[in-house]
């Protein structure tokens, strides 16, 4: 077991899926000899020369598209968007064409490609570098959806997500690629559709995804002194969800809190919230509790963006307030 | 001079656009009899841009449309039925009923689909000779479009990444002077869409597009480029859609466009002219044009009949096919 | 009292506010000559000229940026995207630019801009010109969101959001361009966040948007005939959203079903839901059921499309549902 | 040839040419020392950029800006104290520390704010564009971007529009060799960004940007021309970043950028080429420009003072300022 960054996951599994399939292709904004704004590509470029990474003009929905047209005639396919926030440049590339190919064509398309991008705040990038945006594309039909938190689930994600037939978003979180965790030896892929109980609980059910996961049980840890036990779930995948770990966990701990970085309102909260109380209305003992940023763009003063995104301090008082202990 | 494309391959372009033509034609009338819903995009005078420009395809070449994309479809070797099919949302249709006139595919024949969102099939376009180039084979990408399209950001940025990466795909402009009501001399600021290959360092040339066999002979040269690996070509294709822009265009557009302009291009038949001149030429007898005219109706009225005859998805297939 | 098409209402409306305010501008495809695909700004071109009203190429993203350039300099504007599925085309110039300039400029950046729009299935236009895409726009803080269901309502919304210095989406239906309507003879506004009970009721509390508000109506009138009094909320905004007047009602009825057209998961239903809960948990009776389409883009063919989208019949199930009696 | 421009200019020029460059060495610097928080993309190296292009302008023309904005907004006019306060986060900034350096704005002094998405801007200065013709003034728009600007689809879209309606903008590429760290030649197909111009019809050169002479010539032209109701221009204007493209670029661009090609730059220094013009013509002694150098250090000093006695906004600030 060795101890590596999120980013040197995410870059061994491209390494190794590269190697595994010859006909996959990386393109993307800097990705070559700069090897990504945030270094998960260095290398790459020298190992499988410039047809295979494929450095690519400013232009995001020439990106996504020939991405797109790519996956659809058998090269599958890995489109870095350098930040989230660019998604709504190629935005009808991603909503109107790759999600839709599929279904457009009776089942016939085939898009074999992954959407890599980064999300979230805290790092003073202000309203444009630092959104959540995957409650857009929970409510797009023909999209998966993977968000890991952690460096072990990056790889394992990742490995499905390359091998899936169909346009998975993957997306990371800028917060996250510094941190470290143990990754085995061998080669391992996580299912998609399953989630992780990253601690187990009986008071309260917290369901966090992304950095939000890291947070939450900071969160349940300091919870944990004032005796309050809670279980956090991280989803791992939103589109398939395991609702059914939710369901499990809420039909022990009666309570549940949802935490997530992206804006409270119309955020993945909301449909994660309206599903509790519909599959387990009398499993629950208070309204379910959701956590996200306040309704405003991200600031970029460092007081006003530590108010508008969640904390563990948000989380503890959610917790609470589920309590009645507030 | 069509003396350098041989006798069969004449014919059998005549052929395909006399099938465009009729398909159309039935589709509009089964339109307004309610037996095709939604809307329809009718390519009838613009025949000869199909069919110049997929003659010189192979079947794995492949092919990106448009929404107003019956004749590439059928340019590019679809099977009618299973077209009239989709028009009838029958489940034996290309696309199972899913689709409809704006979207459909044919994988097996290098149709990658159709688009309802103008401009949406250029970087998908690119990305086939992305796939090409990385697979290294000599096939090629035909990317259809209209004027109006080459206003949109993705012509941009689908021709820039093309000729960056000597990609081999042609952009052919199905130039037929309005987008929806819009006359292109009030949306596109160049005096000639070909202008525009300038700002990419490619060739590009407006051509008669209503003369097949100079859509042809100018398809030939830039598909041979591709194949070579010399990269892009943009082939501006002027040409004119009689019927209007949708089949809800009151009085085939007349409200932007006025009957002299409608009649004169009348007169430029694309169909009409390839037949005079295949006449001219004594490559076709007015006996076997006759022939072949009820050939292509039997067709079309084959195609209907399958169509009428398939069955309705259920509903539960809505369902199915989100995935692959 | 003159009984008008919603298409009539618009139109005057336009008329009315571009001779009061001789700034005010029109920008969109064939809104000229042509007077617009579903005939709204006809005879605007001819009496305002063609700087007011300006028929642009087929650019989204221009039309959008540039009636925020004019709008931030003093223009205001309203510009039209034939199809709510071309939003994604311009999705920047509307998420990252428009609905944040003023937030990012500290409050400075003034921006009367109104982006109608309509939406909807039900004609067979399959899965590129049939989305309701509002619950993307819901999650993004800074657009105002107008959704009217009547000829009356669209005339006093369209005002509103004309007059006001903020970005608004104003989305239409296309199904309800030919709906009837009494319009009185002077000006009216209708303020942003205040509902309308469409239908007043005691047995159960619909929540409806747009079209679905007719659809609602009609099953409220089936439901009627069983003895069971709906009441059905028209929201008409849904920024600012009249919560308290669902809350109201709830308390009442005990017992909520929301309907909307677009996609359930991640639907605006969902935030709704996930609110009433929060609020008035221990009003409930019954889970607060959602009604939206299916999770798939919508399909061409006939049958297919009317599974995917709800109707009366998933009204009146739904109802039945809260109510215990299905 | 400075000699069409009268000597106040020229020291004005010179002068704010030197303000920027000292406003960016001390925002790295307090960068470094967190007292600046995100990123900073260095305008360093293309002041005569800015300078040159915003110096025909006046007070209540509009100015559309990039990420890598500084220069631009100081040659537009802004406020050194609130710009230094802006990127301290504070309330005295000039978007009450909720834009940052991204997103500084100055409406009073035409500044319509920059933009973090590359291409963003264009549009919205067509649209600024459209505004001064609608109200029938004289005004003009400036709009800034960069290379690798060029190659997103609202580019191609905005110079269109501008074209097509003949709106007075002045579309200047800071033509600094690199989008991040991807060469133009490997980014942009054409030969020249200013061929790109003859898709639109309209006038467009490249220009020696680091000659603020060159391009306060060309400037004059453009904003003589677009005040005369005679469109927009294009100005592609080669220039450097020395810095590299933002605070967290290792070895300011080392890693995509070789030694003597910067060194070959440095050389080029547009502050130092403009200094010596001046000297050699006489503009100015080795004594004034120490005097100026004082002046200007004073004034930035003055704003980081300011910036650091300026308050925090509050949490509750954040809540703030959504609408109007
Ligand atoms: C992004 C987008 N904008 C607008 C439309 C509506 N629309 C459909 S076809 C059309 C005209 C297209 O013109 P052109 O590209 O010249 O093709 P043509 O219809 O003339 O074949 C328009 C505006 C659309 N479908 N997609
Ligand atoms: C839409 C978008 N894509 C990518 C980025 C990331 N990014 C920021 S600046 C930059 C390079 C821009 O190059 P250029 O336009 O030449 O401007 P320069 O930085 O050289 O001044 C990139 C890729 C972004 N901010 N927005
Ligand atoms: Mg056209
Ligand atoms: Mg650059």
């Amino acid at each position: 077991m060795a101890e590596i960054t999120f980013v040197e996951s995410l870059r061994m599994t491209l390494k190794e899926e590269m190697e595994r399939d010859p006909s996959l292709m990386l393109i993307g904004e800097d990705i070559g000899r700069y090897g990504g704004i945030f270094g998960v590509t260095k290398g790459l470029l020298e190992e499988f020369g410039p047809q295979r990474v494929r450095s690519a003009p400013i232009s995001e929905s020439a990106i996504i598209g020939s991405a797109l047209g790519a996956a659809m005639t058998g090269i599958r396919t890995v489109a870095e968007l350098m930040y989230i926030d660019f998604t709504p440049v190629a935005m009808d590339q991603i909503v109107n064409q790759a999600a839709k190919m599929c279904y457009m064509s009776g089942g016939k398309a085939k898009v074999p490609m992954v959407i890599r991008t980064q999300e979230g705040g805290g790092r003073g990038n202000a309203a444009q570098h630092s959104q959540c945006l995957e409650a857009l594309f929970l409510h797009i039909p023909g999209l998966k959806i993977v968000m890991p938190s952690t460096p072990y689930d990056a790889r394992g994600l990742l490995k499905t997500a390359i091998r899936d037939d169909n346009p998975v978003m993957f997306i990371e979180h800028k917060l996250l690629y510094a941190s470290k965790g143990s990754i085995p030896e061998g080669e391992y892929l996580i299912p998609f559709g399953q989630a992780d109980i990253k601690r187990k609980g009986k008071d309260v059910t917290i369901v966090a995804i992304s950095y939000m996961v890291i947070v939450a049980l900071r969160a349940a840890a300091r919870l944990a002194e004032e005796g309050i036990e809670a279980e956090v779930i991280d989803l791992r995948t939103l589109v398939p969800m395991d609702f059914e770990a939710i369901l499990k966990s809420v039909r022990n701990t009666n309570r549940v809190v949802i935490v997530h970085e992206g804006c409270r309102r119309g955020g993945i909260g909301a449909e994660i919230a309206a599903q509790i109380q519909e599959e387990a209305f009398d499993a629950l003992d208070a309204p379910v509790e959701r956590v996200g940023a306040l309704n405003v763009p991200i600031p970029y003063s460092e007081p006003l963006e530590n108010a508008v995104i969640p904390d563990e301090e948000d989380i503890v008082k959610a917790v609470k307030k589920v309590l009645y202990r507030s | 001079m069509t003396s350098r494309i041989d006798n069969k391959r004449c014919l059998k372009m005549y052929k395909q656009m006399l099938t465009i033509r009729r398909f159309e034609e039935k589709a509009i009338e089964l339109f307004e009899h309610n037996l095709i819903r939604g809307n329809i995009h009718p390519c009838i005078g613009q025949e000869a841009v199909s069919v110049g420009a997929c003659t010189p395809l192979r079947r794995d070449d492949f092919m990106v449309n448009t929404h107003r994309g019956h004749g590439n479809c059928i340019a590019k070797g679809a099977d009618l039925k299973r077209m009239m099919a989709e028009l009838f949302g029958k489940s034996t249709g290309y696309c199972k009923g899913k689709g409809g006139s704006m979207h459909i595919a044919d994988f097996e024949g290098g149709n990658l689909g159709a688009n309802g969102i103008v401009g949406g099939g250029l970087p998908i376009a690119a990305g086939a000779g992305i796939g090409i180039q990385n697979r290294g084979t000599d096939q090629v990408a035909v990317c259809f479009f209209g004027d109006g399209a080459t206003n949109q950001g993705t012509f941009h940025e689908s021709l820039n990444l093309a000729a960056l990466w000597k990609l081999p795909v042609i952009f052919v402009c199905e130039n037929n002077l309005y987008g929806l009501s819009t006359p292109v001399r009030e949306a596109v600021s160049a005096d000639h869409i070909s202008d525009r290959a300038m700002a990419y360092g490619i060739p590009g040339m407006s051509i008669d597009g209503n003369d097949i066999i100079a859509v042809h002979t100018k398809m030939v040269e830039a598909v041979e480029r591709a194949r070579a690996g010399e990269g892009p070509t943009l082939l501006d294709c002027i040409t004119y859609r009689f019927f209007g822009h949708f089949t809800g265009d009151p009085g085939k557009g007349i409200t932007y466009r006025s009957k002299e302009e409608m009649g004169q291009w009348l007169e430029r038949c694309p169909i009409k002219r390839f037949r005079e001149r295949l006449i001219k030429e004594k490559r076709i007898t007015e006996k076997m044009a006759k022939t072949m005219e009820a050939n292509v109706t039997a067709s079309i009225e084959e195609a209907v009949q399958f169509a009428k005859e398939s069955p309705l998805p259920l509903p539960e297939e809505a369902l199915q096919d989100l995935f692959h």
